[in-house]
Formats: structure tokens, C-alpha cells, sequence
């Protein structure tokens, strides 16, 4: 093992942007922040999760789904003209909506759970936020360079390949939002169809209003605006931040291990006047590598803060560091604020890394380590994930074993009822009959539990039905206007209740809805 | 910052911060009030607005008295799926003997702008007494009470007299005839001519389906029954606002 | 855990004052706070340039749109008329039993139809066409004048009794008690044969004169059955539903001294399309033959 | 004041409300004068019956601050249950019982309750409680706070008990009629002297932010009461009345009133509250004073002008649609500096977030005020506003910020104040503050979910044109879509329910654990070290 020593490691001249002593004045524009790139294991993580969440985004309008000749075949398609919502194998009708509320609730309590959990993952990873910043950030850091070359751009004089730089940087940035918004239209209309419709001019106002709007949101909160949103604008963050406890996953700084930091090797510094027990340093050598990582530009040794959105990416500069110099890694860590004050105490009598490790590259086995798996061990989570999928799960079955055949009836308000020539009297209903598949059916329909209730159909008014046959187009309503017919009541009956009944003549799947005749 | 700097002098003096205060925030409301008043274009003119006859008033009172404003509105948007749906658009001067005015805020139920007419006397009693045998969907309360209420009739000159003095046109031969008129309205048998020339296209004839009494159901569906009927849009000629 | 409460205070610039133990820092504003700010003054302005927003003395500013509510709305109406013109150049051509034929020139009709019933019908008719003492109900199989649909048409285009119109269409039921072309004795008979026709009540014992009188001096317009003639406007007698009422006293006013009802021609006001809407309307709502 | 003015103005209000009872033309009259009668008697007795030596004037008045915290807590549990009751009603009808308890005279008695009863009384105690310790001086006026509180009690039960009896002006969130209306503007214009004279009296040289807001809404809402108010009775001895304006003008009267009952009610009074007990609670400074000077003076400014947001695309003139659309866009950030400044006065203590449930609560409810603060503007455009007017997403958008802001910062107030006013060193149980957070915030959560997605799917059925070019669904159909999620909904408001009533059992326990260490010192008035 190769031994470096302290004063191999850079030590980066970053300083957190929300250090109350250096508190810029916010109103001049804010300190711009310049990350620089690091390489590990949690951001090997986060290209993976962007990978999947930018594909899932721009690819998903572009799958099909055969759903016959007479719905779209677009697997994803929010069909606001005609309102439905088609997800695969799912249609949802407008009066299906509640699927949408349970899907929010889900989503919330899922959030809930997570952020109860595992902290501020949602922040850290798949935020649309996160995500596009990050690849603006990529873009910056391809045509830029890494830190170092960025900040030293920006302060160069203005020259050709300054002007080149920033140019090319903000087109491409430009494209991605462009293509942000372009693929968001795509969800609400045939994808191909309407891709090629924009590229050549003639798709609705709307369209191009959309894609103007995204292109703008996407450029300035990812492009320009980055952390502020986070730390002013979301409430998310504040929701997330009331939801933690003393057993969720925080990015935590070990300081019972860190301090006291120092860049010289040894320090003899008397512990306090009385004593004077040598105290040999921390483990942090004040690197500062975590601040200049941070895409929020904070120091996390300055303990748990409103910015941090728990990317990790200062665990990972930590880590390379603790590498290099042979020490156990996680000086910077995933850890819960229990396990921490308990490490604490431990170690409270005498911040020294003699007592805190066993030997130079091990920790004392006392000190608890919080891991992802330890925290998806704990009964809470599973309970938690337990009520989640169970909802999900009956949610799914719900959807899938609903019926995909409604009525509603319409009973004619004016007149309520009318008296024939022969004495009899008549109602007239709008029997609506909902075919929410994209398949055309013939129903029966049936009057049930009105002995002497009989249908007229207006177009053939002498004939009188007990059952009739109607047929619907595939995935629409119909409206079929029709009458009962009945004989007057002697005693002063003013009204009774029957059902409609109708059933699918193929598939037998049926539905019933429940009416009144007037006979007054 | 020179601004702020002399904001201590506020801070120090409560009775300048509460003038001042009083001052800000009386801008708002007199721009967006006082014009309403003066601008001539703010009530179109129309032909055919009255006052409300008396037992339109005392429905009115009882519309009020039971929260309908709460679920209905009185206010038809010009949008075309509302005019499709419930009737020409609503107008301001079709409200200004509205006090307070009814236009409500939200549709748990269909808008009642223009329910005058569309139903019958026989529906809106079945309806108000059990909504649900005739709309099964109706998530409405029962109002089968007002049907066995009496309806208050001796205070009707005073509530006359009281919208008279804050300007609608009552006149005098109203005001003598309003007791009259209350009962004409709703009694099959009576005459009522006199009624109809001051009160023209009222509802008139047995309401609630009881002819021997004057309940409060028969106050509220003559309410209802005229609701939106006074205006006659074919003579209308509306100005820009 | 947090450090930072020991400098806080101290190093960053507070206004120096202090209750109940608070403190205030005077950090500057958020700059994009300002910038967001400005946005939406300047929309604002923008926007009350553009759209009607100043009350002045005399008017409000009109903006530079001139827009209002209403006239959009306007547009809107006239444009969904503009895209129904080949409908109502299709009702226009053709035949009212043709456009009935055709579901969706039927419904389309039907829904102008009743629209216009409310503005020019209902005040006779009723609103849903209920008819009243005196108005014929037109939700029911009983027709004074036919129930087909061409029979319909007529009679909206060129009205009953109605003067101007010279196709209007007419009958006059004699007055057989005021002209004292039938004796009282007669009149209470074939009264009471009337009523017998329809099952109420009546006096056995006069049937057979009332029938006589009946053969003798109705049948000609209500038919040896007593069921009507829809060419001549002569009513179902035998039949459970009465244009006005169904006691006797309201029978005998009838034959003694008979009220005719009028209802105007609404061809030439309303025009062609409208009428033929109308008839699809009235048609469709349940007793048309 | 002396003992027997005092005494004679309590005799002449029995005597009036005897006169009163006795000619009353109708039974909501009369049985409102006996309260009113009961009330003078209770004030007199009390006048009476108490030892006027052994109050100490050197310290705080602490009285109508713990009567203040007892109530906030009693009526905000009932306002939560009459919520469920009513939104009962809408997902199964048979809860309707006529005619006390039909939905139409049970909404007023929701909304009354929990925006005037729960939300006042909060207001009153702490407004009491802020001004006393940041002007560190006693109230002003003596008794007269005492008769605030109270008469601010008799106002909500005449008002609660009126509607149910069919006593409604029908101007929405002013409902009571004339005479409740008139008994309220003594009891607002007491309440503004005794703050304004608190505040003139203070020993501080500043006046605190809070104070600002406070004494804003104080006063604003008192501009707005009488103006909205004002009415014409049929007869003196009976309630009806007629509003003095009607048709277009009231239209604008009432929802520039009822806009600003938001405004100045939930929003400015509780920034007041939050201006104090974060920066209290959490030990930290507040952030920015500059921000704090910007933000008072342009968001009183602004939202006094949002008004005809509510009247959009109806018979009110355009022009005054387009003020209240702009003016309420421009209110936005205005709005969010109270967000800003809270949050970042607490981005020193932020890891006390995990640890302190009242801290939570009052992030939880900045939060919800930001997002509701976004959402009101984007109603307010008119496009947005032409669908989602009528609908339950201004329902959704009403309660995310009622729940969420004023809810969340009133609990987090009321469980300070417990341990404060009676003297307690800890709440009886901070698991059940957890518990507490947790209902409630689960509860909002469905709630605003459940009601923005039926408001946008009730917005769109109703729109709904088949291809012909007819509507394609009638109301009745619209209104069994919605079934579910007002059942979804009534689950939401029984988990807030729940939270307000482990709230209860916790204050009360704390209060009762109180008792035994009763006598403690004394506040005096004195700067603390």
C-alpha cells in the first residue's frame, strides 16, 4: 500500500456559499457554484439513475401499444381532446379520474415513506430538478473543463474561445431544453405524427406555446437558476426536511472521528488549559474536496442543512481522499442522527482518533455504521413498503378487474311523465351506455323488477319491448333515448323504483343502474 | 437602501405605521369600487327588470335562509358550453335589485340563473321534497319542510319599504297591494291583473300543490320559476364593457 | 451538531434591536426574488395595456386588444354556427320525414328544435311541452290536427286558425246549444254519451238518444266512433286525455257554446329551417306517429 | 375604569337585550337577546364577585391568553368535526337532517368555526401573548382584553347558533346578520385599542415585524367588516336585513371583503404569528429585515386589489377582472418573502428539524404557505380561473392553505403557548406532537390531491363536446363522478380530525399536569437575560 502523505492531497480552495460569516449579499447575482467532477460509487449511481430517467422520458411517447383500429396505439397518450388517458393496457375515462387522485395519494405517501426513511432520495436522484441540472452540468463541464478551468474561464478577459465557449455551452443547453419541451407535447398527441407536424410549422399554437414555455423553464431552472430553486423556490425540500426523525438517512459528516481537522500531521494542542494530553488530528485533513463537489455549494461538515439534498457526491470525494491516505472510508457517510449521537458519545470524552481507532486503517467496532441495508432491515421501512405495495397492489387489481361497461340514466325532468289516450302512462329516460373498450358491442337491455313496465323505442312507437338490443360504438357513449310504458295505479302510488340491466351479449359482463317512474 | 433606512421612523410611531398602513391598503379598494358606481357601462340597459314581486321576495329570503347560494350559482359565465347548457349568458343589470347579490362561487349543484321556466311547479315540489326520486345522483338535502311551513306573511310591507329605501323600485301602489298581491300569486282562483300589470311575467297559480295554503314552499318555487325570465334577449342590444 | 450558532450573530450585520430575546439580521434580498418580482409588474403592465383595465372618469381603458368577454364568446357562437351551415343547408333541401330518417340530421335538428321551442312554444305549450287546459300537450299519441311528422310541419308552419295564413288550417265546431240547433234535452244526452265513449261517468238512461243525436249530428267530423278526424281538427272523444277538461260540465260548455283555440303560422317568421326543426323536435318527443 | 361604570354599562346591556327579547320579531332574535341577556349577567356577577386587589399589574396578562389557547384548541377540533359532518353530507345525502343540519346552513357553521372561531381565537391569544413580550409591557386597557376574548366568544356562538337556526345574509364568510355584525364591530374596534394602546405604551424603541402584521390585519379586517356589512334591517327587533349594495356592486363589495378576510385574516395575522414563534422556537434570528420591510408593505398593498379574481368572466366589467387578475400575480413574491424569511431564519437550526415537532410543524406550514401562495396567482389567470371557477379545485386550493398554513402554524403556536402561559416545562407528550404532525400532514395530502384532480375532471366533464357538437354529459352526471372523491375526501378530514383530537387530549393533559405546579413565579416584566 502506497503511503501518501496529508500534504499529497489538493487542498481545494472552496468555501460553502451559505456560511453565515460569508454570506453574500443576495442582491447581487449569487456565487456561482463550480462542482467539479468526482468519480465513485454513488455517482456512479446517479449516471445510472439519469440514464433511466432521462430514457424513460424521452422514449416513452414513442412505444406502442396495439390497442386496435379504433384507439390510438400510443402506449403512453394523454388524449386531452377526446379525455382519456391511455397507459398501456389501462384507459381511464374522465369519470375513471379517482385513479388519478389514488395514483397522487400513492405517489405522496410514497414520498412519505421514502423520505422518513431514506431521506431526501427523491432530492438526491431522480428530481427532474436534479436530473437536468446534472446534465447541464455535464454539458458545462464537456466544453468548460472541471472546476478549476471553469472558474478560471470566467474569469479570463473576453476572448474568441471564451465567446466560443459560452456560446456553444448555451446552445447546446438551448437544444436540451428545446428537446425538453418537445418531448413533453409528444405525451398529449400521436408521437410521430405530431413530431413531424412541429418540425414542419404546422402543428397548433399550442404546441409551439408549450414547447416555448418548457424550453424556458428547462434553460433557466436547470441552466441558470440551479440550487436556488432547491434552497428558495420548492416546497418539497421543506415538507421533506419536517418528515425526517432521528432514524432517517442523513448525508452526515462524522465528526467524532473528523475533528479536530488539520493539515499539518501532527498537532499537540492541549485540550484545554488544565490537561495537556497530546491530541493527535482528525481524520479530515480539510481538503475541502466535499465543498468543491457540491452541486449546492455547501460545506457538510457544518452539520445537517436546509440545501443539502443528499446527493452523496461528498461521500464520494471523501471517500477517495480516505483512500488515498489509507484511512477507513466514510468519514463522510449515509448515517442517522441516532447512530451519530450515539458515535458521539462514544467518542465524547476525547475526540481523538487514537481512541476512536482500533488501528490506523480500522475503526473501533463499537462505533455503529448505518448502511442502506441496515435501514431497509428496520422494521419500520418494511411496514412502511409493506402499506405501500399492499395500496399499489389493490389499486393495480382495482384497475385491471374493473368494469369497462357503465349506465347512467337520465330521467326526463319536463314533463316527469305523460298520460296516453289509452290512459297508460309513459316516462322518458336517456339511457346512456359507456363501451370502455375499443371494441364494438351489443348489449341487451333490460327493465327489471317492473312487471308491467314496458319499452318504446321512439323510432318504432307501436312496438313494445321487455328486453332490446342496442349496439355501441367501440370505446364511446351512447345516448339512446327511450320510453316505459306502464299501467296507471289505482291507489296513490306516485313513484316506484326499477333497474335498468344491460349485458354484454358476448362477453355477458353487465351493469345496472337503478330508476324511478312517476306516475303522477 | 436610503428608503428603508427611514423605515425606523415608522417603526417607532404606531400611529404612522397605522395611517400608513391605512393608506396603502385603501388604494385598491377604491379604484376597483368607487367606478363601479359612476361608469355608466357598468349595468347594461335592458328592458323587462322589475323588483321582485312579494312572494318572489319571501322565496328569495328562504333561498337565503337555507344556504342554496352555497351549492348553486346564479351566474351563467359567457362560455359556450354554460349558455349551451344552462342559458344566455348572465348580465349585471339582471341582478342590480339583488340585495345582496346571489351569484354564488361554486357548482356543487347546476347553475339556477335561468331555472325559472324550465321545469314545472309538480318537479320542483318533488324535487325539493325528496331530490333523489328524481335525480338519483342528487347529493341535494330534503326540503320537504318548507311544504308544511306557513309562510310568514305580515312583515312583507316592511321588507317592501326597506328595499324601497335602498332604491329599488317599489312603488306606492306596490307597497298598498303587497299583501295581496302575496296571496294573489300563489291562489289559483284569485285575480290577478293588478298583480300582473305591476309584476309583469310573474308566475302566478298554485305552487306547492296544496291550493288552501300559502307555505314556503310556495314563496320558493315562485322564486325559482322566475329566476332568469324577466330580460327579453330578442330586443337586447348590449354595448361594449 | 451545528457550529454555526457561535458565530452567527455576532459576525453578520443585525439591526441592534431585540425583543423578548429576537434578533433581526438584515441580509439583503434574494436577488432572483426582485428579478421574479419585476417580471410580474411588467406582465402586469403589459397585460392592462393590452386587455381593458383603468376605470377613468367616463370609461375604462379599452386596451389595445379590444376585447371583452362577451365578444369572444360572440366569436366563438359564430363560429360554431359557420361550421353547422352544411347541416342546415341539408334540413333547408330536404324533406322534414327525410331528415328524420337520418340519425344524425335528426338529432342535430331535434337539438335546434328545442332550443327554439323554449323561445317561441313554451310560453303556450310549456317549456317541456306539457301543454295546459286549452293548449294541447305534445308529449302525448293524441293529435287534433295528425301526428306524423309532415302533418306536424303544417300545422307549425301555417298555424290553426289563423287568419293572416291562408293555408292555415280550419274547422269550426257549429254551437249547438247557442245556435239552438240541438234541444237542452239532446245536449245532456249526447253529453252523456260522450262521456260514455271514454269510460266516465254518465246517465245510462240517455244513452240511446245520445247516441242518435251523436250519429245524427258529430259522427260526420268525430267519427261514427267517436275517435276523431285529424283532417277536419275534430278531437278523440273516446279516448282518456281532454284538451280542456274531462268533467261533464266542461263537455256540455263545449257542445252548448265551444271555445276554438288558435295558434299563430310561424312559416314566414321563423323561416323554413326553423320549422323544421321544430317539427323534428316535437315529433321526437314521444307521441309523433 | 371604575367598578360601578363598569357595572352600570353590563346592567344597560341586560336591560337593552331584555327590550330586546321582549319585542323580538322572530324566534332567532329572541333567543340570540338571551344570550345576549346571559352574557350581561355573567359580566356583572363576575364584576362582582372578584378580588380586584390580588391582580399583580407588573406582570403580563396572561388570563385571555390561556381561555385564548383553551378555545383556539375547543373550536378548532369542532370546526375539523363539523368539516367531516359536511363533507359527510356531500359523499352520502342521508346526513342531512332538516332543516338544522342541511348542508346549506352547516357550511357557513364550518367555515365560521374554523376560519373566525378556531383561527380568531388563535389570533386573539397569540396577538396578546406576541405584543406583551415584544413591547414588554402589560396590555393596554385592563379589562377591556378580557372583554375582547369573551365578546369574541358571544360573537361565534351568535353567529354558530344563527346560521343553524336560518339566519344568514348569504354573503359568503360574512353570514351573520345585522345585529351579530354590528356586536362584532365593538368587540374589533376593543380589540384594535387595546393592541394599538399596547403597542404605543411599549418599552421597546421599535415596533416589532410582528406587530406590524397584526396591528395591519387588526385594522384592515375592521375596514373591510364595516364596509362589507353594512345593511338596511326590516325591522329593529328582528334579524333580516338587506345589504345596502346590490347586484354588481356587492358582487365586488363582498369578494374584495372575502378576498381580504384571506389576506389579511389567514395570511398577514399569521404571518404575525410566524414572526415570532419561529424565531422564538427555533433560537435563531430572523434572516432578513429588509426583506421583512419589502414584503409587509407590498403585500398589504397588493392583495387588498385581488379581489375580482373570484368574480372573473361573470357580469362584473372586464376591467376590473384584469386588476384583480394582474394584482394578484404581482402578490406572488410578496407572498413568498414571509416564506423566505421563516425558512431562512431557520437554516441555522435546521438539524433541530428532525428533533422538534413544533419546529416541524411550522416548516410544514411555510411550505404549504408557499405552495399555496404559488397556486392562488396561477387561479387567478383567467384562463385557469374559466375552468377551475364553480369547481373543488378552489375547494383543494382553499384547504391545502387553511390545513396546511394557518392549521399547521396555529398548532405549532398553541403547543408553544401550553407550556408558556400555564407554566409547564414540557408538553405532556411530544410523541403525540409526532402523531399529531403525522395525521394532519397525511390528511392535507389526500385532501388536496382528491380535490384538484375532481376539480380538473368536474371542469372538463362539464366542457365536454361529443363530435356533433353536444355536450356530452348532464350535471347529474358530473356530480356521481365525483362520489368518490368525496368520499376519499371525508377520509382525509377525519385523519386531520384525528390529529386535532390527539392535540386536544395532549393540551389538556398538559394543562391539568399544570394545575400542580400552579403558583410558579410570576412573568414579570423585565428584559431577559
Amino acid at each position: 500500500m502506497n503511503n501518501i502523505g496529508i500534504k499529497d492531497i489538493e487542498q481545494f480552495d472552496a468555501e460553502p456559499v451559505n456560511r453565515y460569516d460569508k454570506q453574500q449579499p443576495l442582491y447581487v447575482s449569487r456565487k456561482k457554484i463550480y462542482p467539479k467532477r468526482i468519480n465513485g460509487i454513488f455517482r456512479r449511481f446517479k449516471w445510472i439513475v439519469m440514464l433511466i430517467t432521462l430514457s424513460i422520458y424521452y422514449v416513452t411517447p414513442w412505444l406502442r401499444w396495439d390497442r386496435g383500429e379504433f384507439s390510438p396505439n400510443q402506449a403512453v397518450l394523454v388524449d386531452l381532446y377526446h379525455r382519456r388517458f391511455y397507459f398501456f393496457w389501462i384507459e381511464i375515462w374522465p369519470q375513471e379520474f379517482y385513479y388519478i387522485a389514488s395514483l397522487l395519494i400513492m405517489a405522496a405517501l410514497g414520498l412519505f415513506m421514502v423520505t422518513s426513511s431514506i431521506g431526501r432520495a427523491w432530492c438526491g436522484y431522480t428530481c427532474p430538478q436534479t436530473v437536468w441540472v446534472d446534465l447541464f452540468l455535464l454539458i458545462e463541464r464537456f466544453i468548460e473543463g472541471d472546476r478549476n478551468k471553469r472558474m478560471r474561464l470566467d474569469k479570463e478577459a473576453i476572448s474568441p474561445t471564451k465567446i466560443v465557449k459560452k456560446i456553444s455551452k448555451h446552445i447546446v443547453w438551448l437544444l436540451i431544453a428545446v428537446a425538453t419541451g418537445g418531448a413533453w407535447i409528444l405525451y398529449f398527441a400521436d408521437a410521430p405524427t405530431l413530431l413531424l407536424k412541429v418540425l414542419n410549422g404546422s402543428a397548433s399554437i399550442v404546441a409551439y406555446g408549450t414547447i416555448a414555455v418548457l424550453t424556458f423553464t428547462t434553460y433557466s431552472l436547470g441552466g441558470l437558476m440551479r440550487e436556488q430553486v432547491c434552497t428558495y423556490m420548492c416546497p418539497w425540500p421543506r415538507i421533506q426536511a419536517a418528515m425526517l426523525d432521528e432514524n432517517s438517512l442523513t448525508v452526515t459528516y462524522n465528526n467524532w472521528r473528523g475533528e479536530p481537522r488539520s493539515r499539518h500531521s501532527k498537532i499537540h494542542k492541549p485540550i484545554s488549559a488544565s490537561d495537556n494530553i497530546p491530541v493527535s488530528r482528525g481524520d479530515c485533513v480539510d481538503c475541502n474536496a466535499c465543498v468543491a463537489v457540491c452541486p449546492m455549494g455547501i460545506d457538510i461538515r457544518d452539520g445537517q442543512q436546509l440545501e443539502c439534498i443528499t446527493c452523496a457526491l461528498c461521500i464520494d470525494a471523501c471517500d477517495k481522499v480516505m483512500e488515498k491516505l489509507g484511512k477507513p472510508k466514510g468519514l463522510i457517510s449515509y448515517s442517522t442522527l441516532a447512530n451519530y449521537k450515539q458515535n458521539m458519545k462514544l467518542a465524547f470524552d476525547n475526540i481523538n482518533s487514537e481512541l476512536v481507532h482500533e488501528h490506523k486503517e480500522i475503526l473501533k467496532p463499537k462505533f455503529k455504521h448505518t448502511t442502506i441495508s441496515t435501514i431497509l432491515q428496520q422494521p419500520r421501512t418494511i411496514i412502511y413498503f409493506a402499506i405501500w405495495v399492499l395500496i399499489g397492489f389493490t389499486m393495480l387489481i382495482m384497475l385491471t378487474t374493473r368494469s369497462h361497461l357503465k349506465i347512467n340514466v337520465l330521467h326526463d325532468r319536463n314533463p316527469v311523465s305523460v298520460r296516453l289516450s289509452d290512459g297508460s302512462i309513459r316516462n322518458g329516460y336517456t339511457v346512456k351506455i359507456l363501451n370502455m373498450i375499443p371494441k364494438h358491442r351489443t348489449f341487451t337491455l333490460t327493465v327489471n323488477d317492473f312487471i308491467d313496465g314496458e319499452i318504446i323505442m321512439p323510432q318504432k312507437k307501436n312496438d313494445r319491448f321487455h328486453k332490446i338490443s342496442l349496439n355501441v360504438k367501440p370505446d364511446s357513449l351512447l345516448a339512446q333515448r327511450l320510453f316505459i310504458i306502464a299501467n296507471p295505479k289505482r291507489n296513490k302510488v306516485v313513484e316506484r323504483k326499477f333497474r335498468f340491466q344491460i349485458q354484454d351479449n358476448t362477453s355477458s359482463e353487465s351493469a345496472e343502474y337503478t330508476a324511478t317512474f312517476s306516475y303522477r | 437602501m436610503s428608503i428603508l433606512d427611514k423605515h425606523h421612523r415608522v417603526e417607532t410611531n404606531a400611529t404612522l405605521l397605522l395611517i400608513l398602513s391605512f393608506l396603502v391598503i385603501s388604494i385598491g379598494g377604491i379604484v376597483e369600487i368607487v367606478p363601479l358606481f359612476y361608469l355608466q357601462n357598468t349595468i347594461e340597459r335592458v328592458e323587462g327588470m322589475r323588483p321582485y314581486s312579494p312572494l318572489e321576495l319571501k322565496g328569495r329570503a328562504i333561498y337565503q335562509r337555507e344556504g342554496c347560494y352555497v351549492c348553486h350559482s346564479q351566474m351563467i359565465r359567457p362560455f359556450r358550453d354554460e349558455v349551451e347548457r344552462y342559458g344566455h349568458y348572465s348580465l349585471a343589470a339582471e341582478s342590480m335589485y339583488d340585495h345582496p347579490f346571489q351569484w354564488g362561487s361554486k357548482r356543487t349543484g347546476p347553475d339556477l340563473a335561468r331555472i325559472g321556466g324550465r321545469y314545472s311547479n309538480k318537479w320542483h315540489v318533488q324535487h325539493l321534497t325528496d331530490p333523489r326520486s328524481l335525480v338519483p345522483e342528487s347529493i341535494m338535502p330534503s326540503y320537504k319542510f318548507l311544504a308544511k311551513n306557513k309562510l310568514y306573511v305580515s312583515d312583507i310591507i316592511n321588507h317592501l319599504e326597506t328595499n324601497q329605501l335602498l332604491g329599488v323600485p317599489y312603488n306606492q301602489e306596490m307597497i298598498e297591494n303587497a299583501f295581496a298581491d302575496i296571496k294573489a300569486q300563489a291562489d289559483p282562483s284569485a285575480d290577478t291583473t293588478g298583480l300582473l300589470k305591476r309584476y309583469p311575467k310573474a308566475k302566478t297559480g298554485d305552487f306547492d300543490g296544496n291550493p288552501t295554503q300559502l307555505t314556503e314552499m310556495d314563496a320558493i318555487v315562485a322564486y325559482l320559476q322566475m329566476l332568469g325570465t324577466l330580460v327579453d334577449f330578442s330586443t337586447l342590444d348590449l354595448g361594449q364593457r | 451538531m451545528s457550529k454555526k450558532e457561535d458565530h452567527v450573530v455576532n459576525k453578520v450585520e443585525t439591526t441592534g434591536y431585540e425583543w423578548d430575546g429576537i434578533k433581526e439580521l438584515n441580509n439583503p434580498l434574494p436577488r432572483w426574488w426582485l428579478y421574479v418580482f419585476y417580471t410580474t409588474i411588467l406582465f402586469a403592465i403589459c397585460y392592462a395595456v393590452y386587455y381593458p383595465a383603468i376605470p377613468l372618469i367616463e370609461r375604462n381603458t379599452e386596451g389595445l386588444s379590444n376585447y371583452s368577454s362577451r365578444k369572444e364568446l360572440e366569436n366563438e357562437m359564430a363560429a360554431v354556427k359557420s361550421s353547422h351551415a352544411t347541416m342546415l343547408e341539408l334540413i333547408k333541401t330536404m324533406d322534414v320525414s327525410d331528415i328524420q330518417s337520418d340519425p344524425k340530421l335528426a338529432r342535430f335538428a331535434a337539438a335546434g328544435g328545442a332550443s327554439n321551442f323554449k323561445v317561441y312554444c313554451s310560453q303556450c305549450h310549456g317549456s317541456g311541452a306539457q301543454g295546459g287546459v286549452g293548449y294541447p300537450n305534445l308529449n302525448d299519441d293524441d293529435w287534433l290536427w295528425g301526428g306524423s311528422i309532415n302533418q306536424i310541419e303544417t300545422t307549425i308552419r301555417h298555424g290553426i286558425r289563423y287568419e293572416a295564413d291562408e293555408d292555415t288550417r280550419y274547422s269550426e265546431m257549429p254551437a249547438f246549444g247557442r245556435d239552438q240547433i240541438l234541444s237542452e234535452e239532446q245536449i245532456i244526452a249526447v253529453a252523456n254519451y260522450v262521456c260514455s265513449l271514454s269510460g266516465l261517468e254518465h246517465e245510462e238512461s240517455v244513452i240511446a238518444l245520445g247516441a242518435m243525436v251523436f250519429t245524427e249530428n258529430c259522427s260526420s267530423c268525430h267519427g261514427d266512433d267517436g275517435k276523431g278526424i285529424n283532417e277536419v281538427g275534430a278531437p278523440n272523444l273516446a279516448d282518456k286525455l281532454w284538451l280542456y277538461d274531462k268533467s261533464k260540465k266542461a263537455i256540455l260548455s263545449q257542445i252548448i257554446n265551444p271555445q276554438h283555440g288558435i295558434m299563430p303560422a310561424w312559416g314566414n317568421r321563423l323561416g323554413d329551417i326553423i320549422v323544421k326543426e321544430l317539427a323534428v323536435y316535437v315529433h321526437g318527443l314521444g307521441g309523433g306517429e | 375604569m371604575h367598578k360601578a361604570i363598569k357595572l352600570s354599562i353590563a346592567a344597560c346591556a341586560g336591560f337593552l337585550a331584555l327590550f330586546m327579547a321582549a319585542n323580538a320579531k322572530d324566534v332567532v332574535y329572541e333567543f340570540h337577546s338571551y344570550l345576549f341577556l346571559i352574557f350581561a349577567v355573567a359580566i356583572a356577577f363576575w364584576l362582582i364577585g372578584r378580588d380586584e386587589d390580588n391582580i399583580n399589574l407588573n406582570s403580563y396578562m396572561d388570563g385571555p391568553i390561556r381561555s385564548g389557547v383553551v378555545a383556539t384548541v375547543f373550536w378548532g377540533v369542532l370546526g375539523f368535526a363539523v368539516g367531516v359532518f359536511a363533507s359527510s353530507q356531500l359523499a352520502w345525502p342521508d346526513f342531512n337532517i332538516a332543516p338544522w343540519f342541511n348542508f346549506g346552513r352547516v357550511r357557513p357553521l364550518h367555515t365560521s368555526i374554523v376560519i373566525f372561531a378556531f383561527g380568531g381565537s388563535a389570533l386573539l391569544c397569540t396577538s396578546f401573548y406576541v405584543v406583551q413580550r415584544t413591547c414588554r409591557v402589560r396590555l393596554f386597557g385592563g379589562d377591556l382584553a378580557l372583554f375582547v376574548f369573551w365578546g369574541y366568544q358571544l360573537f361565534i356562538v351568535l353567529a354558530g347558533t344563527g346560521y343553524l337556526l336560518g339566519n344568514s345574509t348569504s354573503k359568503e364568510y360574512a353570514e351573520p346578520e345585522w345585529y351579530i355584525d354590528i356586536w362584532l364591530t365593538v368587540v374589533w374596534l376593543a380589540y384594535l385599542v387595546v393592541f394599538l394602546g399596547t403597542v404605543i405604551k411599549r418599552k421597546e424603541p421599535h415596533i416589532y415585524v410582528a406587530n406590524w402584521f397584526y396591528l395591519a390585519f387588526i385594522f384592515t379586517i375592521a375596514v373591510l367588516h364595516v364596509i362589507n356589512a353594512l345593511a338596511i334591517p326590516v325591522s329593529l327587533t328582528g334579524s333580516k336585513s338587506y345589504s345596502l349594495f346590490s347586484g354588481v356592486q356587492d358582487a365586488m363589495i363582498q369578494w374584495w371583503y372575502g378576498h381580504n378576510a384571506v389576506g389579511f385574516f389567514l395570511t398577514a395575522g399569521f404571518l404575525g404569528m410566524m414572526y415570532y414563534f419561529i424565531p422564538k422556537q427555533a433560537m435563531r434570528p430572523v434572516y432578513s429585515y429588509r426583506l421583512s420591510i419589502v414584503h409587509f408593505w407590498s403585500l398589504i398593498f397588493l392583495y387588498i386589489w385581488a379581489g375580482p379574481h373570484h368574480l372573473h368572466y361573470t357580469a362584473l366589467p372586464d376591467w376590473a377582472q384584469t386588476l384583480g387578475m394582474v394584482f394578484s400575480i404581482m402578490l406572488w413574491m410578496p407572498s413568498w418573502g414571509g416564506m423566505i424569511n421563516g425558512l431562512m431564519t431557520l437554516s441555522g437550526a435546521w438539524d433541530k428539524i428532525r428533533t422538534d415537532p413544533i419546529i416541524r410543524m411550522m416548516v410544514t406550514a411555510l411550505a404549504f404557505y408557499g405552495m399555496s401562495t404559488f397556486e392562488g396567482p396561477m387561479l387567478a389567470v383567467k384562463s385557469v380561473n374559466a375552468l377551475s371557477h364553480y369547481t373543488e379545485w378552489t375547494i383543494g386550493h382553499v384547504h391545502s392553505g387553511a390545513l396546511g398554513w394557518v392549521g399547521m402554524i396555529s398548532f405549532g403556536a398553541v403547543y408553544f403557548l401550553t407550556t408558556k402561559v400555564f407554566r409547564s416545562d414540557n408538553l405532556y407528550s411530544l410523541k403525540m406532537v409526532n402523531w399529531h404532525f403525522w395525521l394532519a400532514t397525511l390528511g392535507i395530502a389526500i385532501y388536496a390531491s382528491v380535490m384538484w384532480v375532481s376539480g380538473i375532471m368536474q371542469g372538463l366533464m362539464w366542457r365536454e363536446y361529443d363530435p356533433e357538437g353536444f355536450l356530452v354529459y348532464s350535471f347529474a352526471e358530473t356530480v356521481d363522478a365525483i362520489h368518490p372523491f368525496y368520499v376519499a375526501r371525508t377520509i382525509a378530514g377525519i385523519l386531520y380530525l384525528l390529529g386535532g383530537l390527539v392535540m386536544a387530549y395532549n393540551i389538556g393533559m398538559t394543562i391539568l399536569a399544570s394545575k400542580s405546579n400552579a403558583k410558579a413565579s410570576l412573568t414579570v416584566l423585565e428584559r431577559p437575560a
